[in-house]
């Protein structure tokens, strides 16, 4: 038995001083939350505007997009993107996308800053640890977004860089040079940085928990931030090799990826024996579990938020909640073939690998029927952070039901590769994420600024949001029914050309639609230092976040130890002060 | 928290480990041994494995202590290190087809 | 405010929080985790390699008897190491600070002498013509795979001996405890076993049979 | 500073009108005339299938064939660059640059013949985007894309070198940039007919090109304002 | 607030919805022999999910609607049946669906990528390059010649590497870049690529298949209707990805006929 003052005593350390100590080269998890929050901010604005300026493109393909040809002279001449310019785009947006907003918000921004207050620890397991993960993600950014910035451009291969097209260099086309070089390094240093992000998770998770706080009465969030970590800790160490023989097909003249006989350019290519379709084996058994490294924080933030919202707990509870994460975790590493049905794999492992992925849609089914069954009987506040949570749901189901569609393989021989597939994806892991980090930074912003956001805002953002990307997203369901191909930088095909205008519509929704994230980026900034001051507990929520000032000391807790003594969500109690209890409150509850 | 792993570890002590590492030695010389067997691939395979995993399995249990470790180390690192690790082996269907189908070409 | 005032809503008491599951310090499971991490990036590097091997109708088999007496010499050393690192941990829990450094250093040597042995092996293929993306024997992946996997390897043995370094030293001074002794054990016995599995995958089937 | 501007305008403007008048080549009035010609059976050229880009496709009325070994009636051979490969060294290149149109998804002319530092400029006429990716080896290589509507691309090349011109997105399409020291060439005709104008007095090697046949070259001397005739014969093979 | 949500969820669904049922962007008509099966699968599919996204959608729009807090202190209730339901209910329905849709696709499957070709079907070899498909008959003597991939050349349009110097039966070979076909006759392509991965996606045919560089797969359909669609590339393959496509024109036998003779005689 171990005292828990003894072991918090091993991971107290005195505050820093000095603005490179405290701001930059921190280890308080509280900063690093922050820093990689901000860090996600950044790559998200950047991959907004590529989107922008590729949206553009895509409804009108010969107009000029006027100084665009200032960033790049040969990307765009007299400011007409050409074909690789936006594949350049396109690959940038997917990785700083998936990378460097979807992996790195949710998870390592949320996360750090709120699993060890949620927990009732002062700080990660290792801080030193904790700021390392984050300047080396830092590195991998730099790394990534400097393509932009060389002289044939970010690679043209896409966010999944399927060999041999990335292996082959400059032959294959622009940018599959030193851009692709570039991209490859960013993405193992970002494999590196998440894998300790990880390691430090978990073992903040087990080890740091306060009194009381035992593994059924940790809130979601800290279940699916910890699920994720588990997920990361396996899925990225298959990712860096894969990284890393990709180099060395580039630097080393190897052809782990390159078969022989190939001709690129008139020139015979002097590889051989290599198999391409062991980068696409390697890159997805990766790929989808980080499918739901994206998605499980989202989860977790939704849950935790309705909770708040409809004042009672989830459906089920945690019980339920987490045995369908770790369902879905244990299964995401079952299911990456569903990525390759048509990538001429061996057509048995395509039959073996559509019934996990479709086994995969039970839980996922039950977590989303709980939601909504959540929602019977609440009694709802439509905040913000609430309108977001429950816009999560909406998308999420609608996302998640096209999944349907594609785990069938025969139905996959016709759909692959259309926009259905960039609807889908989209929706259940972009959109859903995305509404999961707005949920959790309206919900949190109060905490982690000490301000409210601009509730107004926040409104006039969800409503244009919300019904924004359905207008973006369905129609890309309704042309991908009609064939149309994605990653086309122009639609020249007969069949595609009556599609266009339905691409200038989802163009002028993406346009309006991120108008309104301007105004959500307007409204964090302004109520940094503008918001009305924040109070302990301005939801009434009942998690350990909310038992300490907006916001929080350095170690947390003010020296205090907290200890538990009920479930993270009791919510909607009666005879409570409020209707709630807080998690740390001595007070008994009535058994019901 | 030092002591809890260190009286552990005393249940061992010095002569266990090198008994242990005459072991590994041995297993090593059988596994040199069979390396000039001709024996089918596939058997050769499964018969260096099953060996190299037995050695990997005394490394845990003993030069890393997993076995004086409370059980549950090794009930939650190992399966899922093993799991993720057999999940690979539906790589394989494809790589004996790249030898195939490679009808005109090379 | 005593344990049992703690109410828990499901009645079960078991476990309370505020203890350490695995009851190893945090830094210990940390390194198992990455040890369990990093067996998955070498053992995806080895499904790769088995994977082109498979596919490679003109694999070769190039080691000759020296390269493999080589080869189990080099087992021989890293076991060997292995268990120098197992008596500077136990000196360490013993408190017999100087002893362990001393079995540390044993260790190290063990990993320099591997290294050595290592790249004395390296030098000879590299002679023979054995390059990253071609050979004289076959398939040009033999190469690649060979120089990767070890490469892979032999860094894992430099980086642990200069952690062993480290860790002897900051033992010495007392900046480490024992257990930072024990941690580095671990990495050093990880980087031992996974030698058990890379030299009869890479080596012992690749043997040149006359 | 003001002065160090001065001093650099200064020398500019000697050097300047010193190469004006030192490294204007000495016009001669001697000239090379001659035919390129093959014997044997010459490989069949294959039509061209442009149906993947229909906008090009339509401004050809019979399908377009391919031009490396192009001939002409009398075994004439088209295509072929005749040059001065030695005697004519140090010629500048000329101010007016050298022009490349991609149109109808073919490039005009299939061989481009310019000079080492003279100015190329590229323009695609087509209602589509090309890229021209020309392989050069001793030059840097590079690869850009033209969408209809943008500038052309301006560029020139600093050694001499046989460039073959691909564009990736009609992978049909195959041209030769003939990057030259002498500003002294010809292409010949359809008629396999050359003629190099210009000749100053002196002993020259006229060499022919072509594309996919070995290089042959023959020496000429040429006194005063001489005509002289050279003719080329390339053997080539039916495959 | 909460009716707000509520009305804009119910437009969206059934805007969405109804845009899927008038069938607006569709599917072309199918020309294939194994396509009514898929297109018939997409239509089970579309049923199930549709009913899903239907009653979820809708049954969320209505629990916002009710259950807005209005401050009177009303109790919080929990879902009848509690979490028992629904879970049942997801496992039973989805289960259930999963298992009808994998026994219907696995024979869908089966028949476009694991049953052989039929003895019959006639033979084309295709090639994928950057950015363009083109398509080689045997010709007269039924027999392909090898392909070397040292003697590719786009400019003098020896596409597959063909020596027919050396190579007798790649002399006849035709090589084409546009795919002609006879109707209701088997084909069975053999795809392969020049140089990075491509794909062969021929919507009315309902066939999609990745062209791998270094293997060479098997592709086989039969067409069920004259006329001329278009073959396009799915797999992103560089700069002229979204400009590589190829026409697919299904002839009836007899046209068919003259025009492989028309071909093999130029």
């Amino acid at each position: 038995m171990h005292d828990t003052s003894d072991q918090a005593a091993v991971h107290h350390h005195a505050p820093p001083k000095g603005f490179l100590w405290t701001h930059v080269f921190s280890l308080d998890h509280k900063v690093i939350g922050k820093q990689y929050y901000f860090l996600s901010l950044a790559a998200v604005v950047i991959g907004m505007v590529l989107s922008w300026i590729m949206r553009f493109h895509l409804a009108w393909a010969a107009a000029a997009i006027p100084g665009l040809q200032h960033l790049s002279q040969v990307g765009a001449p007299g400011g007409i993107i050409t074909p690789e310019y936006y594949l350049s785009l396109l690959t940038l947006h997917g990785t700083l996308m998936v990378f460097f907003v979807l992996t790195t918000a949710p998870q390592a921004g949320f996360g750090n800053y709120f699993l060890p207050i949620q927990i009732g620890a002062e700080d990660m397991a290792f801080p030193r640890l904790n700021m390392l993960s984050f300047w080396v993600t830092f590195v991998g950014f730099v790394t990534l977004v400097s393509t932009l910035f060389i002289s044939d451009g970010p690679p043209i291969s896409g966010w999944t860089a399927y060999a041999p097209l990335s292996a082959l260099g400059n032959d294959a086309g622009p940018g599959l040079g030193r851009g692709q070089i570039l991209w490859v390094i960013s993405i193992g240093i970002f494999c590196i940085g998440s894998l300790l992000g990880a390691l430090n998770f978990i073992a903040t998770t087990l080890d740091l928990r306060c009194k009381g706080m035992t593994l059924a009465r940790m809130p979601y969030t800290v279940w699916a931030w910890f699920i994720t970590a588990v997920l990361g800790l396996l899925a990225f160490a298959v990712l860096l090799p894969a990284c890393v023989l990709l180099v060395l097909d580039h630097v080393g003249g190897t052809s782990f990826f390159i078969p022989g006989g190939l001709v690129l350019s008139d020139k015979l290519q002097p590889h051989s024996g290599g198999s391409t379709l062991l980068w696409q084996h390697m890159f997805w058994f990766f790929g989808h579990p980080e499918v739901y490294i994206a998605i499980i924080p989202g989860i977790g933030i939704t849950s935790h938020i309705l909770a708040s919202t409809a004042r009672k707990p989830l459906l089920g509870g945690s019980r339920v909640l987490v045995g369908c994460m770790v369902a879905i975790a244990f299964l995401s590493f079952t299911v990456w073939g569903h990525h390759m049905f048509i990538s001429g794999m061996n057509p048995f492992s395509s039959l073996l690998f559509s019934v996990p992925t479709l086994i995969i849609t039970i839980p996922a089914s039950i977590i989303s029927l709980n939601w909504i069954a959540t929602v019977f009987g609440a009694r709802l506040r439509f905040h913000t952070p609430g309108l977001f949570a429950i816009g999560f749901i909406s998308v999420f189901v609608t996302g998640g039901l096209s999944g349907f569609f594609l785990a069938q393989p025969s139905l996959d021989i016709y759909l692959h590769a259309t926009y259905f597939v960039v609807g889908h994806f989209h929706m259940v892991m972009g959109v859903a994420a995305i509404f999961g980090m707005f949920a959790g930074t309206y919900f949190w912003f109060p905490k982690m600024f000490g301000r409210m956001m601009n509730e107004t805002m926040g409104k006039i953002h969800f409503w244009v949001t919300f019904i924004g990307v359905y207008c973006i997203f369905m129609p890309m369901h309704y042309i991908g029914l009609a064939g149309n191909v994605r990653r086309y930088s122009a639609f020249v095909d007969d069949y595609l050309i009556p599609l266009i205008p339905v691409h200038k519509f989802i163009t002028i929704a993406a346009f309006v639609t991120g108008a309104a994230q301007l105004l959500f980026l307007f409204n964090l900034f302004w109520s940094m230092y503008r918001g009305k001051k924040a109070e302990e507990n301005p939801w009434d929520s009942t998690t350990l976040e909310w038992t300490i000032p907006s916001p929080p000391p350095f170690d947390n807790f003010g020296g205090r130890h907290p200890i538990v003594y009920h479930d993270p969500y009791e919510l909607g109690v009666e005879g409570a002060k409020g209707d709630y209890v807080m998690q740390d409150s001595p007070e008994k509850l009535a058994q019901s | 928290m030092s002591e809890s792993t260190s009286h552990d570890l005393s249940k061992a002590g010095m002569g266990w480990f090198l008994k242990i590492w005459g072991v590994l030695l041995f297993l090593t010389a059988i596994e040199v041994f069979l390396a000039y067997e001709d024996l089918p691939l596939h058997i050769m395979l499964i018969l260096l494995m099953g060996i190299s995993i037995i050695k990997a399995a005394l490394i845990l249990a003993y030069f890393m202590h997993l076995r004086y470790e409370r059980s549950t180390l090794a009930w939650t690192l190992l399966p899922a290190m093993v799991f993720v690790l057999v999940m690979m082996v539906v790589f394989f269907p494809d790589s004996v087809r790249i030898e195939r189908l490679g009808e005109f070409l090379h | 405010m005593s344990e049992s005032d703690i109410t828990l809503k499901s009645g079960r008491a078991d476990w309370l929080g505020g203890e350490l599951p695995y009851a190893i310090p945090s830094k210990k499971l940390g390194m198992w985790l990455f040890i369990v991490s990093d067996s998955i990036t070498f053992g995806a590097v080895l499904v790769c390699y088995a994977y082109l091997r498979l596919a490679s109708p003109n694999w070769p088999t190039p080691f000759r008897l020296s390269s493999i007496v080589n080869g189990a010499i080099m087992t021989f050393v890293l076991l060997s190491s292995s268990v120098t690192m197992v008596a500077a941990v136990e000196a360490a829990k013993h408190g017999r600070i100087a002893a362990s450094v001393r079995w540390l250093s044993a260790t190290m040597l063990g990993g320099v002498v591997f290294d050595i042995l290592h790249i004395r092996e390296w030098l000879g293929l590299i002679h023979e013509g054995l390059r990253l993306y071609q050979n004289p024997w076959g398939s040009s992946l033999f190469g690649a795979a060979f120089f990767t996997l070890t490469g892979l390897h032999m860094t894992h043995v430099t980086v642990g001996v200069i952690y062993l370094g480290i860790v002897a030293i900051g033992f010495r001074r007392g900046k480490f405890t024992s257990d930072d002794v024990e941690i580095s054990g671990l990495y050093w016995h990880f980087v031992d076993l996974v030698w058990m599995f890379v030299f009869p995958l890479v080596y012992l089937l690749s043997a040149r049979m006359h | 500073m003001r002065s160090g501007y001065f001093t650099a305008l200064a020398v500019a403007v000697l050097l300047g009108s010193g190469m004006l008048v030192f490294a204007k080549p000495p016009a001669g009035s001697g000239s090379i005339t001659g035919k390129v010609t093959y014997t044997g059976t010459p490989p069949k050229m294959k039509p061209i299938d442009m149906s993947k880009e229909p906008s090009c496709a339509k401004q050809h009325a019979t399908p377009v064939m391919t031009q490396n070994v192009t001939t002409g009636p009398g075994n004439a051979l088209q295509w072929v660059v005749v040059y001065i490969s030695a005697g004519d060294e140090g010629s500048s290149a000329p101010s007016q640059g050298a022009r490349y149109d991609q149109k109808g998804c073919e490039y005009l002319p299939h061989v481009l013949p310019m000079q080492v530092a003279q100015q190329l400029q590229i323009y695609n006429d087509d209602q589509t985007s090309h890229n021209i990716h020309p392989l050069s080896k001793t030059n840097p290589e590079w690869n850009k894309s033209q969408p209809p509507g943008s500038p052309p691309i301006d560029t020139k090349y600093d050694k001499a070198e046989f460039i073959p011109v691909k564009c990736n997105i009609h992978p049909w399409m195959h041209g030769y940039f003939a990057v030259l020291n002498t500003s002294h060439y010809a292409v010949s005709g359809e008629d396999g007919s050359f003629d190099i104008k210009g000749l100053p007095p002196g002993k020259y090697t006229v060499t022919a090109w072509q594309e996919q046949y070995p290089a042959q070259s023959q020496e000429v001397t040429i006194s005063g304002s001489e005509a002289k005739t050279a003719n080329f014969v390339f053997k080539v093979l039916p495959y | 607030m909460g009716k707000f949500f509520a009305i804009v969820l119910t437009v969206i669904t059934l805007v969405s919805a109804s845009i899927f049922a008038m069938h607006i962007w569709w599917m072309p008509v199918d020309i294939s022999v194994h396509g009514p099966a898929l297109d018939k699968q997409f239509g089970e599919t579309l049923m199930g999910t549709g009913f899903g996204f239907l009653v979820a959608q809708l049954s969320l729009a209505y629990f916002l609607w009710k259950f807005a807090d209005k401050g009177d202190g009303r109790k919080v209730r929990e879902f009848p049946g509690g979490p028992k339901v629904t879970i049942i209910t997801a496992v039973v329905l989805v289960g259930l669906e999963i298992l009808a849709l994998s026994f219907v696709g696995q024979k869908a499957w089966a028949s476009v990528n694991l049953d052989p070709a039929p003895p019959n079907a006639m033979h084309i070899d295709v090639q994928a390059e950057q950015f363009a498909f083109y398509f080689r008959y045997a010709g007269p003597d039924g027999q392909f010649g090898a392909v070397h991939p040292e003697k590719i050349s786009d400019g003098n349009g020896n596409y597959f590497g063909l020596d027919p110097e050396n190579d007798i039966p790649a002399r006849d070979d035709i090589v084409v870049g546009s795919l002609t076909i006879p109707v209701n006759q088997p084909i069975l392509l053999t795809i392969h690529s020049k140089d990075v991965g491509h794909s062969f996606y021929v919507r009315e045919l309902r066939i999609q298949q990745d062209f791998v560089p270094g293997i060479v797969i098997p592709v086989h359909f039969t067409a069920t209707q004259t006329g001329k669609f278009e073959i396009v590339c799915t797999q992103l393959c560089g700069l002229g990805h979204y400009n590589m496509k190829a026409y697919l024109e299904v002839l009836p036998q007899d046209q068919f006929d003259q025009w492989l003779k028309a071909q093999a005689g130029q």
